[in-house]
């Protein structure tokens, strides 16, 4: 049925994360880029939320409220309009905590769970980019081959969000099969044998505030219970689905920041003996950021419904993500343009989230889930 | 709760607008070739197929509404044809303004009847308030005088609600809205144009010389001009909230059937999206196809939205306007697209590729073209009025 | 060295051109397109500005200007400006004399180029294009098969211009190297044995007063001599090089045709209460047309002068096509929706540039060379 | 003859700027990473290169013309870095006013020193002629007051051109220019803006209390006010006429490095463009690259024709305007292609192409915003006053 209205419970939980935005993170989080630096207590300001554990069953000492995707899209836009770096921070743990709900044995659930119920922030994460410019997620040079009744895994990871304080990394793999399709999961503790963080986190354009590192994996052996679904393995299609609906998530609410910081900013910068906003040239470019935000809001939406009925997503998904790639940039580079020079100097927000909006929506990217 | 899919029931019926827009589609391009003709209000067909809108009655808790429904089923349709329908329905843009602003009586009395709206003057496009057209009430009868052009349906519609001022000076709100049906002395339908699409559709020219028409023919009744700015235009124009949506719809439902036609023809020469690849696992066309599918799906949720939030009664003017400025830029864009995909092939006659890039082209010019739409859209984001930003 | 100055004789033959297209394209081009009819005199009325023949050499009678693709951008950028259709139709001999002068053997051209240096319109042309929707010029399916001494060609072509009436056409087949470097092309005769042309001609989207003809080659069989160049063959290359500078170059000419036709339109056509011209919305559409007419036209000249130097233009005639796909049809769309609801009804002009604009612009359109 | 081909001098020529721009590349990340820092005047490599500026002297009839070489040089100079230069030439944007409005002994007097331009105020951005800031001539000495942002180059260079107004009534007639040094009395340098880009820089504040200078500092001598509309003003303008079309060049030469480091990067890889093959042989990422590299080809060849006019001393309004709207956007565009067809290399601070993505976004801003930039073009195509189209 189709319906554009929010649940209260939905409500709720998303009028609770705008404040969080507003008050936890738009205020630190040009002092974070500029000192690109994570304060120790944020973390743990929003593990309060409940946002991963919330999602845990009861059983494992979770919140049991279950996963929702579109719940999800709801919270991550919020966190997304309140700083992208340090959202996807907070939610790493998630990247991997939300895999292990869907595709994890009952095993590995009950042993790997009941790290994230507890009431102070534990880290983890998920390795899936790799060092090379023509990353392609169908064809990944990291693989896993059978070793004895377990795994070997080798190849190059970066951008793994929180690594060096991760207790686990889910490292994604290439298997037997080509393709998506053939995409494994495996989850390896940090301190595995063969597996190298590097010492310094990566430096971006953007995210600055975000510890990204690089990971190498030198044939890491893991016992075959390390394997993400056991036998079964895991759903490759879905888990991209997944990742592809949540970065275009955290992107409209980048990208609504951004024309939050914009419209008010048009109607009181004067120009030409009046403010800019009543300029058509500029007014028509806040009009078109209206449109597109709804019509991105739109296409998340409907990934997310569809991931929600447990069905094929993959089409939804890449749609929203390519609308995504395209209009998030947009809109940034637009309401810089607003700010005119004020857009250019650090002493305004806007070339913050620029930098942040390149950084987000280059392929693949992988802040949330 | 936010579902953005349909229900079971809800798939039945658009496959039954898909059954029987696959039939009208086989006289597109007759009546386009035909354009002095019209095209019958019942196909020989018809009699083989039940009428989908009889499904769409018997709504359920877990089915789309009526609203939403209806602009789903109107995409359908035009995926089939613009003008070509296995029945007629009675009624056009006039009657929506005559559901959103008639009396209980005018309702009822002219609600079977199919009615025009004729609002374009031949000195004005889009600038509605700009109507010369003028209605003067002489006894007990109003006496318009005046030309309108652009009026869609005009020469088979029944009747028309025209638009005319009964006080120039008072602008915008001295503008009413007045029944005139056919055959009243002095309206005369006088050409059908000629046009790049849509061509089997009727797009008449009036005018109207000393038409006299009884009192009560002006729609709502309401014979006072509001005091400050846009009162009476404003009713007026909510006419165009329930319009917007589906003239975008209309337009969506041929883009969708280009982009279809595009990924079909192509697919069968091997051509065809892979949903998995990311961009460096994707052809230049295969790329090109995901943008124009992004595209139409996020101007037909635009348009869903705009028609839910008015079945939940709430505000949807901003809403209207853009999924009539999304819709109407993405028909242009989808169908130019989708022909340049098709390369030479997407250009010949044999297909009607090239008749939905024609028709297409309409949806972002007629009910306010997508630069009046942002003009709202600015207006209502900024808190502006029309003297703010013009 | 950097130039953008056209010498005097270039500039006298571009006015004259200029003028033609006032004088005899513009005025006749509705009409034709209404009637789907090209007007007998038409052709012979172009064949009188010497534009095929004047780059004959005298030695074979004709002018003995010489080839200038610079020349010759600046003669196609005002014909696509009087009416592309008729400027295609005027143009089709030069299809096939065009690859003539610079690829055909001695015997070649003393045998063929003396039909062209007539008084009076002579036929002839090119035949390229197949009827598959992802018609690829670097995989033709059409083939040449050495058979004898000679070649037997088989497949099919269509949208060839004045097929019905050529003395011979010019058909371009995969000889035994893959890719543009085999390409090969013949000279047939229009009445080979085995070539089959459509009784009607084909009805298209725009160019609707140019006859062009489905073509079926089935075990065509010519003569050695036929080979266009002999034992050399053609330079692939070049040759769509050319096509796709020359298409560009027709398309700019169309492009500036409708920005010719907006903008006075724009200036008289009052809505509330000012000329529309007056509105930045529409001010800057017409700005815009105009920074991309002439960023079209310097890439089509870049691409005609390393024509003209002899070198290798793949890369610049690519580049130039590429952005006239995309801007000649965003021209013609913002000319129509500037003329609003004129734009749409046949009364006026617009709407036939836009339809052209679009068949003028789908790949390796063969307009002219 | 039209030809847009270089000489072999040319080519020689621009190649000794590669090789400079190659060595300068070297110092870019650490001058973004220490903004605080000035990049030295003369690169420790210098004594191994001859200066290029040198072989342009000589120009044969068979060269490009200085114009045009000059954009060029430019544009292969920001490639290897915007601010790092082997040799800082001396003489900054004023340098290009005093060129333009400066009487001979102006000329001669300060056509040495390094002269930074002041346009820009708190209180306007690309509406130079809200200039707040008065000169006002007591005896033999103008008074200045006032305040100055965005100066490039504004804290190393030797002395400002500076706007100011010396009859706010006159409005943009009252605009002139006048030659401040470094060191004059009430002329204070506040602060080095931080910026998203070109760290290297310096953008410098200005303050002007009391200033004094002498009466013959005002640029090109003329004290009247004439009457009609912008004649001082258009004097003023005409400075732009010369460094629109750099300062697109200058983003143009950045936006090449990009597209470069890309397409060489991708080709390691295997990702390479076949400049024969059609739309439907194309990869998305092939498809992309060659439209990156047309809209800079393209925006590149209108830097060059706006400077070849001037070279000819044709007027060359609209063109400068072109070129500095077309750069500005491609400036934008280019590099956020770039990067994304780079993926999450691209962001990576081990390569510059991050860099490049911040530096370029400043050229679609300063020496007046693509928007100034399009209403100039609109007007002088349409004729419009600034009056009729604002």
């Amino acid at each position: 049925m189709i319906s554009f209205g929010p649940t209260e419970e939905q409500e709720l939980v998303r009028d609770t994360v705008r404040e969080f935005a507003k008050n936890e993170m738009r205020e630190i989080a040009r002092p974070c880029d500029e000192k690109r630096e994570l304060p120790s207590d944020f973390l743990q300001k929003s593990w309060e939320l409940g946002l991963v554990a919330g999602a845990i069953p009861e059983s494992f000492g979770g919140g049991g409220i279950g996963r929702s995707p579109v719940t999800n899209a709801l919270v991550l836009e919020e966190l997304g309009c309140g700083d992208v770096p340090l959202a996807a921070a907070a939610l790493a743990p998630g990247l991997f905590v939300a895999p292990l709900l869907d595709f994890g044995t009952d095993e590995q659930k009950k042993s790997l769970l009941p790290l994230f119920v507890g009431s102070s922030f534990h880290a983890a994460t998920l390795a899936l980019l790799e060092p090379t410019f023509s990353f392609e997620v169908s064809s990944l040079r990291t693989v896993a081959e059978p070793k004895g009744s377990g795994f070997s895994l080798s190849g190059k990871k970066r951008l793994v969000p929180l690594a060096s304080t991760a207790s686990h990394l889910l490292v994604v793999a290439r298997g037997a099969r080509d393709g998506v399709a053939g995409l494994e999961a495996f989850i390896v503790p940090r301190d595995a044998k063969g597996l190298a963080i590097a010492p310094e986190a990566e430096r971006t354009l953007g995210f600055q505030c975000l510890p990204r590192f690089s990971v190498e994996l030198d044939r890491v052996e893991v016992p075959a219970s390390a394997r993400l679904g056991g036998d079964r393995g895991i759903d490759g299609a879905r888990l991209l689905a997944m990742l592809r609906t949540a970065s275009a998530a955290l992107g409209l609410g980048l990208a609504r920041g951004v024309y939050e910081l914009a419209l008010p900013y048009a109607r009181e910068r004067v120009a030409f003996g009046q403010p800019i906003a009543q300029k058509q040239a500029i007014a028509f470019m806040l009009a078109e950021m209206q449109v597109e935000l709804n019509s991105l809001r739109h296409l998340v939406w409907k990934a997310a419904s569809l991931l929600e009925h447990g069905v094929d997503a993959s089409r939804a998904a890449t749609l929203a993500h390519v609308y995504a790639t395209r209009e998030v940039m947009k809109i940034a580079d637009n309401g810089l343009q607003i700010f005119g020079g004020h857009g250019y100097i650090r002493e305004y927000p806007v070339e913050m989230w620029y930098r942040n909006a390149r950084a987000l929506t280059v392929n693949e990217s992988v802040a949330a889930l | 709760m936010i579902d953005l899919t349909l229900s079971e029931k809800d798939e039945q019926i658009l496959a039954t607008v898909r059954e029987e827009a696959l039939v009208c589609r086989k006289y597109a391009r007759y009546y386009d070739d035909h354009e002095e003709e019209f095209a019958p209000d019942t196909l020989p067909e018809a009699k083989d197929f039940k009428n989908p809108f009889a499904l769409l009655m018997k709504r359920d808790e877990l089915d789309s509404s009526m609203g939403v429904m209806s602009m789903l089923v109107t995409a359908g349709q035009t995926w089939g044809d613009y003008t070509v329908r296995m029945r007629r329905g009675t009624g056009g843009l006039g009657n929506a303004a005559l559901r959103a602003s008639g009396t209980p009586e005018q309702q009822s009395r002219w609600g079977g009847k199919t009615l025009a709206m004729a609002i374009t003057e031949p000195g004005c496009g889009s600038d509605s308030k700009a109507v010369q057209t003028t209605a003067v009430l002489s006894g007990d009868e109003w006496v318009l005088n005046g030309e309108k052009i652009f009026v869609t349906t005009g020469c088979r519609a029944e009747g028309v609600v025209v638009w005319a001022t009964i006080d120039k000076s008072a602008g915008r709100a001295g503008i009413k809205s007045f029944i005139v049906m056919k055959g009243t002395p002095g309206f005369e339908v006088t050409h059908k144009e000629k046009k790049l699409g849509i061509r089997a559709d009727d797009t008449a020219a009036y005018v109207f010389r000393d038409c006299r028409i009884p009192r009560d023919h002006l729609l709502g009744g309401d014979e006072s001009i509001p005091k400050e700015g846009a009162g009476g235009f404003k009713g007026v124009m909510k006419t165009f909230n329930m319009t917007r949506p589906a003239v975008a719809a209309i337009g969506l439902g041929i883009a969708q059937a280009a982009l279809d036609f595009t990924r079909d023809a192509l697919a069968a020469e091997g051509v065809e999206v892979d949903w998995n690849a990311g961009v460096h696992g994707r052809s230049a066309v295969q790329q090109k196809l995901i943008e124009i599918e992004a595209d139409i799906e996020a101007a037909m949720l635009c348009v869903l939205h705009a028609s839910w939030l008015s079945g939940e009664s709430k505000s949807n003017n901003l809403e209207a306007s853009i999924s009539k400025a999304k819709g109407g830029e993405i028909a242009r864009t989808a169908t130019q697209r989708c022909i340049e995909l098709c390369g030479s092939l997407g250009i010949s006659l044999d297909h009607l590729l090239e008749k939905w890039f024609r028709d297409c082209r309409i949806t972002d010019i007629y009910e306010g073209t997508g630069q009046i739409q942002r003009l709202i859209i600015a207006r209502d984001i900024l808190g502006y009025s029309a003297a703010e930003l013009s």
